[in-house]
């Protein structure tokens, strides 16, 4: 019971310093939402806005910076995320909750299926050491160190077009209404073909290397000998014996990474004008939208801790080792 | 005598390749018959798991079987080679055929799986379409018959004693009820009681299902009482062979005497105890002529020069023994 | 032999260690956890110049007691004391002043000896840690390999575990004990993977250092004659618990313990014929332990009483300092008659 | 987006305007520059002015849209409007006088919606009369108040808890279109029936929103989108070249400059000589070319900085025709003479000190840092060494607004005269010293008294005269000064393909702004018509 | 079947006396081809990162009148739309991509190392500590911070950058390791160190760290990949060493000029697949770590020019080779 009690508070305090320094960081950083707008409308906007936005904002009154924290905390305990700047006065919540599901269907698709093909690729490396598959590795690390717009904006180039399958940019076609339709569905589909690509083949290499890494650090422990012994299949004992033993690392990185899946992937959401929360926290950030920020901060936080609580079960589970007696 | 089960003809097996190479396994033929329970013996470093992993091709790199043969004679197909099986065949002949106990056997569970898996998921490779009942239940068997109660089918290696371990081993190489078994040092971590218990159940197993085992270990008591048979192994090669309790009371080697001087008794008046002087054999430098030579008490001229074959002694009553020494002149 | 002799290094009272088992499905509602009794009120003690063997079934606890005394276990209850000064150390500078006097040999040499290292590095650090190496390094490594009869040494100082037959790193794992120069060494089966001329080179050296630097021993072993002939004094373990004590001599000639006799009379023995009366029984489990005499399952001369109530350690009287825990003998006078009846 | 829709859209009558502006939320408040309405532009088809101001022409008459008649009384303190009859609401509700006081009235109530900062006074209405009045003259804030303040329901936004901050879901207005569906990535709006004027041949307005420049200028260049205002780098190439027949860029200046500032509190750049000679080796073209691609921003050649032509007819007389050349001689005659030296090739300063020019604009701004580029490479011409600073965004913005920098591109304000331009830059009510943050305009601490007296005048005076003379007296103190280097004009700019529609805005017809997101894009929209 | 006679005459002849003590070859590590061919090019990378701004035939920065011209003899990589010329850009961009690329490679492993593996080794209240600091770093957004840190610094150096870069992503690496540790730390060996008397921070960096080389060295690659593409990130959003050119700003560069859509592809092509190259090379040199992690590896060779593939399980038979790969 002790135990339970000491991880949650372990937990609650990991949340604490989170969601703080989360709070400060953005408000350290110079300028303000109102200047981050003008200073983005380069003369669209003129300085006579400017009083009005400093009242619409909030930001007239001068508060001292401990009170917003403490009023953030009041609101937070609300579940109240306050109005976003720069889609004011949309709340922060549904900002939020309307670009979310695009990046988990994105990005959660693509991690999952990424680290189950990168780590696939990384038993089969490091089992079959010294043959062909070791080219595997190179030719993906390669792929992947090319900066992810780099290698989108050249995918578009070659793939994507007016009369391509591949459209350019977007979460769907302009025409479309989002709704569970065909339609939609469709075009949403396939126009994260070439986002998803992206995000595949520029992140599999990691999942191939440690996963790789791994396979020849445990292949030959006796264990693996005495399964050959056992005259287990090939299959059996690369899969059963040398990666469920080498998978820990993996299915530990895997874990942050779904945690991280909400983050979005920022670059990729960029280029491929993806509707994603990588893409809306890049814009808070450059706009000094301190509610928005905090909002996707906050489900950031949530998210990372709640997979780093999966990947402590992950270890448990993979390892009985790690597991800690007495 | 019956007849031969597995006849290892000249192996050698080497670590490492071309000049790098040390020849832990020199030229060594030796013939497990059936239904016997061979033991082997010898110094530390002698050789004995290579042989016994060499000879089923499980010597982990950079060991390399360098020459030889391992015939094996199957009741239903005939004899053939073990070393050119190609690497399907030697998956089904493994386990089925012949099981084996390793060395480290304490280090040789998978620490990720429950004990429990990793009994059923041999008789599962070998025999897809039994049921998962029938396999958890031949799982318990297995692991009362070497004395560990049935709930510890969930511990986790690390969760057992070494003695345990080594157990689950041995219950496992019984799983498939294989023709031959083959134990390295089975139980270095077990209690005499256990130890009786589970050779008990061994022999009795053995004279129920025929089967053969070569059996290593350093405890020459536990041979002589066990096996049918005793090899001496010395520097990579075999010294002498013979039936159990003839080596006992009149050993041949000078090597195998010194083995047989250096081991307490439990019972009677202490003893002063010999040992053999001198340290074992460099195996990337080895003496020249007969390896024991520098350590033997009566070596002589030709001990020296000339390497001994192991061959039948002329000796009255020495037809079923072997022996390399030159004390001891082949027929 | 110095005045020293025999002076108390290590002393163990009432240690016990339970390792709690994972509970699974419905147990998880009921609160009760289970453990797995490892190990139940020992005590004994080593001393200056005495080795200690210590026997019994596998499983019955005595790795993890050597563990308990090495601090690598905490026990679940029950005193350590060095030099009479109870300890309870888990890292630090404390902790290493204690296992700079007293040093672990572990069971499994596959396992102790870490893969990526050779043996130089192991031997090297031990030599280091406890400032065993201030002449000559190398001169001290080659010492250490020949004492182990692992000649030539060169041979062998640059090898990687994994290139040594099992006696050749049991061996490794006993230079490196014995390179950090104890006061007290608990061996936890040393020489169970060597043949015996080498075995018996091995005991002889320990043996020596025992006399000359008055080491402390712990010997655990399967081993009885080895322990006969090694050990000045035994306990034997069962389930846990330790159910006799005594000189060496006596416990293997006179055992009183109907475990012990158990145990002597499976012992191989070329020179005398199998015993027909096979051993019955099984090992007890250890998460539900037998109440009473954790023997009495398997005790040919069960009574009542053992099945309900734990014996305590009864003097045997042949010996001095002989005991066993079994009802038995709690006729004292009685006992001893029926001791000798027994073996 | 699929390009499939561009070959249809024609004969539905579809329209596709975009704006690279990112994912939109759904608010329809023509107020608050945050609301998609405004991001991307529709607020103008729903909601109308009182009157139509070109800002192209800006001296051309206003034309009447939902006022009929507007005056102005009392030196600019007083506007009567005339409201039309027979408009209606698009939920059917007549349009009223009221909705005009109530709109003035929401505006001096709530600060965070007058985004012009128009000085309301009381508002009074009889009949179909509104008899507004304002507590400063108005005559440079016409255009804003007669153009930019476009009328809201009072039935409907009477029932908001807070103007400010309740989300317009539904907009109800006065224009020519109504909002259909609305999705963070595309707004599409139908047109109505009961529209008061003639409603044109448009009959569906497709609004995206672009993630950002990249993709708005691949949709404009397969044509899936038809009209967009966006920075199109070498646009001649990537956009016109694609279909030189149809597509199309009109690009007229504003009334708003860019330039090199200077922090004019800061040696040796406080001389106005320094800031002269390199005015003088600026090269504009290349700027113009390199920069902006030839078309964006369009240079700025009159000496007095005032684009042309949207400024023509304020030039003085004296600088009419009088265009900066590049004249590296003749900046180094200015220089010498005033006590310049030059060492070798370096410029040396009257206390001995080599000239150092460290110029500095956020790094994502790429056509100011070519701009800079230019520039650094320009100066070296005459000596100084020039380093560019590609500085973050927001410690540039830090650094601007307290003075601390050598000289950065930067932009004016802007209006249908040269007055908020030139205030921008010299106004003293708006120095700031050196270290004080808050600035809003005046980035450079240029300090004038004369000037700022000028630019008192010329927002209080009372006739043409007045103002002629002040603005005279104004281009003056600036050329004398130059307290900064106009490079470049903003633009009322867009770029469109005529493959559909036609009709559109050009150099010869500039009836109305090319931006789609100006109020006179309501203008263009009524005029277009489907291409044969 | 066939007996085949056992070469006795060998197997006395190659057991010679040759008293040689096994030796070490210290540079293993080497001999494996990839490894080598990984070296190279990093050792490439690094001569450009040192003499590239002086081989380069222009001033990066310098404008020139060919506007956007595509290579030629003059412009081997062509020139930007302001006439620079691409190829110097390129050679003095080096420096700041493998300088601040390997610093923050190098700070980020250390820290991950340093605080991942202590926090899975300790048990006590400081082991929990380190764990909920990186926990905190996880959830800490980099991006923001690094702007923060740039922005209070005077002056964006190519060190600072790389270090914040290094400061802020190790705890993903830490949190990898730690879970690694946790399996480790069980382990008889680690204990028997701890019984030897090493003290604790010997048994991590000792007995712990070269068992968890696989992870490190996978997570060094990536930690360097990663630091080069924030480092090209972070000069788009404009945080990037103003004196200096690297990789990332001439992609800045050609990116918001459009390079690609101008047809200008040897404005972005040559900086992205330098960077590629890079990535490669390390992954490559990966390849030598294999003898490290796991000694066992270290004898493979081969026989007469034949090499014997050594395969766990399956201990090659010398002379029937061939016939134990036959089919699987
Ligand atoms: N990888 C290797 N490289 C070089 N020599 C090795 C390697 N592995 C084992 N050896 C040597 O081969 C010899 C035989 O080892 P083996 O394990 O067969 O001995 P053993 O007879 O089983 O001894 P023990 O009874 O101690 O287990 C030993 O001297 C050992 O040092
Ligand atoms: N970490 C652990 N978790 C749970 N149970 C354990 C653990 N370690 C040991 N045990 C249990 O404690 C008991 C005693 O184990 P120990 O290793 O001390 O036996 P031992 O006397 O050394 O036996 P052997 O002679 O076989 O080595 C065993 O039943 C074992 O299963
Ligand atoms: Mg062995
Ligand atoms: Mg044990
Ligand atoms: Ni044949």
């Amino acid at each position: 019971m002790s135990y339970l009690l000491r991880r949650i508070a372990f937990y609650v305090f990991t949340a604490w310093a989170a969601i703080t320094i989360n709070f400060f960081v953005p408000r350290l950083m110079p300028g303000d939402p109102v200047q981050a707008l003008i200073a983005k409308e380069q003369g669209q906007l003129s300085t006579d806005a400017v009083h009005s936005l400093y009242v619409l904002f909030g930001l007239d009154k001068q508060q001292p910076l401990w009170q917003q924290y403490l009023d953030y905390w009041g609101q937070l305990l609300h579940g109240d995320l306050g109005l976003s700047f720069t889609f004011f006065p949309t709340p922060v919540t549904d900002v939020i909750s309307s670009s979310v599901p695009w990046t988990l269907a994105l990005v959660g698709v693509t991690t999952v299926v990424s680290f189950m093909l990168g780590t696939g690729l990384g038993v089969v490396a490091g089992w079959r050491r010294g043959s062909w598959v070791d080219l595997v590795l190179p030719v993906t690390t390669f792929l992947s160190s090319v900066p992810y717009f780099w290698f989108g904006l050249i995918m578009i180039e070659l793939l994507a077009g007016p009369n391509s399958i591949f459209p350019s940019s977007g979460g769907y076609d302009p025409g479309v209404v989002p709704g569970w339709d065909i339609d939609f569905i469709g075009s949403a589909v396939q126009h994260s073909l070439l986002p998803a690509l992206t995000i595949l083949i520029s992140s599999m290499s990691g999942w191939i290397l440690s996963m790789r890494n791994m396979m020849v650090t445990v292949s030959s422990e006796d264990y693996i000998t005495v399964a050959h012994a056992k005259g287990l299949s090939d299959r059996r004992v690369m899969l059963s014996y040398a990666a469920r033993n080498a998978l820990l690392p993996n299915v530990s990185g895997f874990a942050l990474s779904l945690g991280l899946i909400v983050g979005g992937t920022l670059l990729v959401e960029i280029v491929f004008s993806y509707p994603g929360v990588g893409f809306q926290l890049f814009q808070a950030v450059g706009a000094k939208d301190y509610p928005l920020m905090q909002g996707i901060f906050l489900i950031i936080t949530l998210s990372v801790l709640a997979a780093n609580f999966l990947a402590d079960l992950a270890y448990l589970v993979l390892d009985p080792r790690t597991r800690k007696e007495g | 005598m019956t007849e031969p089960l597995i006849e290892i003809k000249n192996l050698d097996v080497d670590y490492g390749l071309g000049d790098e190479a040390v020849h832990a396994v020199s030229d060594v033929t030796l013939t497990l018959h059936r239904g016997e329970v061979l033991g082997l013996a010898g110094e530390s470093g002698s050789g004995k798991s290579t042989l016994a992993y060499g000879m089923t091709r499980l010597l982990p790199p950079p060991g390399v079987v360098a020459g030889g043969e391992v015939i094996y004679h199957d009741p239903e197909r005939g004899p053939y080679d073990v070393l050119s099986l190609t690497n399907h065949e030697l998956r089904e002949f493994r386990w089925a055929e012949t099981s084996i106990v390793f060395q480290g056997a304490m280090n040789s569970l998978n620490p990720v799986h429950r004990i429990g898996t990793q009994l059923t998921d041999v008789i599962k490779a070998h025999d897809p379409r039994g049921s998962a009942q029938a396999r958890n239940a031949r799982a318990r068997e297995l692991l009362t018959l070497v004395g560990i109660p049935a709930d510890r089918m969930d511990s986790y290696p690390h969760q057992l004693s070494g003695g345990m371990r080594q157990r689950v081993m041995i219950g496992m190489a019984l799983a498939l009820e294989p023709k031959v078994v083959i134990m390295d040092e089975p139980t270095t971590a077990l209690d005499v009681v256990m130890q009786r218990q589970i050779l008990g159940q061994l022999v009795e197993l053995r004279e129920r299902l025929g089967f053969s085992v070569l059996f290593i270990t350093h405890d020459l008591s536990l041979l002589v009482e066990f096996s049918d048979r005793i090899a001496i192994m010395y520097g990579g090669r075999i010294v002498e062979q013979a039936p159990a309790k003839e080596i006992y009371t009149n050993s041949f080697h000078p090597y195998s005497a010194g083995l047989l001087g250096s081991f307490p008794a439990l019972r009677g008046p202490k003893r002063e105890l010999t040992g053999i002087p001198g340290s074992p054999p460099d195996l990337r430098a080895m003496p020249t002529g007969c390896a024991f030579h520098p350590r033997c008490p009566k070596s002589f001229e030709p001990c020296a020069r000339d390497l001994p074959v192991l061959g039948v002694p002329d000796v009255p009553g020495g037809s079923d023994r072997e022996v390399a020494c030159w004390l001891h002149p082949v027929r | 032999m110095t005045d020293k002799t025999g002076e108390v290094v290590l002393e163990v009272d009432g240690l016990s260690k339970h390792f709690p088992v994972r509970r699974k499905g419905r147990e998880l509602l009921t609160r009760k956890a289970r453990s797995v009794h490892a190990v139940d009120d020992v005590s004994f003690t080593l001393r200056r110049g005495h080795v200690t063997a210590m026997v019994g079934e596998s499983g019955s606890g005595k790795s993890t007691v050597a563990r308990l005394l090495a601090q690598l276990h905490h026990p679940t209850s029950g005193e350590i004391r060095l030099h009479g000064k109870p300890v309870n150390v888990k890292a630090g500078r404390r902790f290493r002043e204690y296992v700079r006097q007293v040093q672990m040999i572990f069971q499994d040499p596959f396992g102790s000896l870490n893969p990526v290292h050779t043996v130089r590095y192991h031997l090297t650090r031990s030599l280091r840690i406890h400032g065993n190496a201030n002449g000559n390094l190398e001169e001290a490594l080659r010492e250490l390999l020949t004492r182990v009869q692992l000649t030539p040494p060169e041979r062998y100082i640059d090898k990687f575990p994994h290139e040594l037959s099992g006696g050749q790193r049991q061996r490794v794992a006993i230079a490196r004990a014995l390179g950090a120069n104890p006061e007290a060494l608990l061996a936890d089966e040393p020489v169970s993977m060597l043949d015996v001329s080498i075995r018996l080179g091995v005991l002889n050296l320990l043996r020596d250092l025992k006399e000359r630097l008055d080491l402390a021993i712990l010997y655990i072993t399967h081993d009885i004659a080895s322990a006969r002939y090694f050990a000045d004094e035994t306990v034997v373990m069962y389930a846990g618990r330790m159910v006799e004590g005594g000189d060496s001599e006596t416990v293997t000639q006179k055992p009183a313990h109907p475990y012990t006799q158990l145990l002597i009379d499976s012992a191989p023995d070329p020179d005398r014929p199998a015993r027909a009366d096979e051993v019955g029984g099984e090992p007890p489990s250890l998460i539900r332990p037998p109440a009473g005499c954790r023997f009495n399952p398997r005790c040919p001369h069960v009574m009542e009483r053992c099945k309900t109530e734990l014996p305590p350690r009864l003097e045997i009287g042949d010996e001095p300092g002989h005991w066993a825990a079994c009802w038995l003998y709690a006729d004292k006078s009685a006992a001893v008659a029926s001791g000798e009846a027994a073996g | 987006g699929g390009g499939g829709s561009t070959a249809k859209s024609n004969a539905n009558g579809v329209l596709n305007i975009g704006m690279p502006n990112g994912p939109q939320t759904d608010n329809n408040n023509p107020y608050l520059s945050s609301s998609a309405a405004n991001s991307l532009g529709y607020k103008n088809v729903i909601f109308e002015p009182l009157a139509m101001i070109n800002r192209v022409k800006p001296t051309d008459p206003a034309q009447p849209w939902l006022a009929t008649k507007f005056d102005w009384s009392n030196n600019y303190q007083t506007l009567t409007l005339s409201v039309r009859d027979n408009v209606k609401w698009s939920d059917g509700q007549a349009f009223t006088a009221d909705d005009v006081k109530y709109t003035f009235d929401l505006l001096k109530a709530t600060p965070g919606l007058n985004h012009n900062a128009i000085p309301f006074g009381d508002t009074t209405v009889s009949g179909n009369q509104v008899t507004a009045t304002f507590t400063s003259p108005q005559f440079v804030n016409e255009y804003k108040i007669l153009t930019d303040t476009p009328i809201v329901p009072k039935h409907q936004w009477s029932t908001f808890k807070d103007p400010a901050t309740d989300a317009v879901k539904d907009p109800v207005g006065t224009g020519p279109f109504k909002l259909k569906t609305f999705t963070p990535q595309t707004v599409t709006l139908d047109v109505r029936d009961d529209y008061w004027q003639d409603k044109g041949q448009v009959k569906e307005l497709r609004y995206t929103s672009y993630t950002d420049n990249n993709a708005q200028a691949t949709a404009l260049s397969t044509g899936a989108c038809e009209w967009a205002f966006a920075y199109i780098p070498n646009a001649k190439q990537v956009f016109v070249a694609k279909d030189p027949a149809h597509y199309q860029l009109f690009f007229p200046a504003d009334m708003a400059l860019h330039g090199l500032w200077f922090n004019t509190q800061k040696a040796p750049f406080n001389d106005p000589a320094l800031r002269q000679a390199i005015n003088m080796v600026v090269n504009r073209q290349d700027i113009f070319n390199q920069g902006e691609s030839g078309y964006f921003y369009p240079a700025v050649t009159n000496i007095t900085g005032i684009p042309t032509p949207a400024g023509d007819s304020f030039i003085a007389p004296e600088y009419k025709g009088k265009d900066v050349k590049v004249d590296v001689d003749g900046a180094k005659a200015k220089l010498t003479q005033a006590g310049y030296t030059f060492d070798g090739n370096t410029l040396k300063d009257k206390t001995g000190q080599p000239v150092k020019l460290t110029l500095s604009d956020p790094a994502g701004w790429s056509d100011y840092q070519t701009d800079l580029e230019i520039i650094k490479d320009n100066v070296a011409k005459i000596g100084i060494t020039a380093t560019v600073d590609k500085a973050n965004q927001d410690t540039w913005t830090k650094d601007v607004d307290t003075g601390n920098f050598d000289a950065v591109m930067h932009w004016t304000d802007g209006g249908a005269t040269p007055y908020q331009l030139y205030k921008s830059i010299m106004d003293g009510d708006l120095y700031k010293p050196v270290g004080t943050p808050g600035v809003n305009g005046n980035y450079g601490r240029f300090q004038s008294p004369e000037a700022t007296a000028a630019l008192k005048a010329y927002a209080a005076a009372a006739d043409d005269a007045g103002r002629t003379a002040a603005l005279n007296t104004i281009q003056k103190i600036f050329v004398d000064n130059m307290p900064i280097i106009a490079t470049s004009a903003a633009n009322l700019g867009g770029e469109f393909s005529t493959k559909n529609w036609t009709g559109w805005p050009t150099t010869d017809n500039a009836y109305a702004a090319g931006q789609p997101t100006q109020p006179t894009a309501l203008s263009v929209i009524l005029k277009l018509r489907p291409a044969a | 079947m066939a007996i085949s006679t056992v070469d006795l005459q060998a197997a006395a002849g190659e057991a010679a006396p040759s008293p040689r003590p096994a030796k070490r070859q210290k540079f293993r590590f080497i001999a494996n081809k990839k490894t080598l061919v990984g070296l190279i090019i990093l050792g490439f990378y690094v001569l450009l990162a040192i003499f590239g701004p002086m081989l380069a035939p222009y001033d990066p920065d310098a404008r020139s009148a060919d506007l956007l011209s595509e290579p030629t003899s003059a412009h081997w990589f062509g020139t930007t739309h302001l006439g620079q010329d691409i190829f110097s850009q390129v050679l003095s961009g080096a420096r700041g991509v493998v300088y601040v690329g390997l610093l923050a490679g190098l700070v980020a492993t250390a820290l991950a190392v340093i605080i991942g593996v202590s926090s899975g080794y300790l048990t006590n209240t400081g082991g929990e500590a380190l764990s909920a600091l990186s926990n905190v770093f996880l959830v800490i957004p980099a991006l923001p911070l690094i702007i923060i840190v740039a922005s209070i610094l005077p002056s964006v150096s190519n060190t600072t950058i790389g270090l914040v870069i290094g400061l802020t992503s190790w705890a993903w690496g830490a949190r990898v390791l730690r879970a690694q540790t946790l399996s480790l730390r069980g382990r008889d060996y680690v204990d028997a160190a701890k019984a030897t008397g090493e003290s604790t921070w010997r048994i991590i960096f000792f007995e712990l760290l070269p068992n968890l080389t696989a992870v490190i060295a996978s997570g060094f690659v990536g930690t360097v990949i990663f630091a080069v593409l924030s480092e090209i990130t972070l000069a788009f959003i404009g945080v990037s060493d103003p004196t200096d050119w690297n990789w990332g700003t001439i992609l800045f560069w050609a990116q918001s000029q459009q390079a690609l859509a101008q047809g200008a592809w040897w404005w972005f092509v040559p900086a992205g697949l330098a960077i590629a190259v890079l990535g490669t090379a390390l992954s490559l040199i990966n390849f030598g770590i294999d003898e490290i992690v796991n000694p066992r590896l270290r004898n493979a060779g081969r026989i007469k020019g034949k090499s014997v593939r050594m395969r766990i399980g399956f201990t090659p038979v010398l002379g029937k080779a061939v016939l134990n790969e036959r089919a699987d």
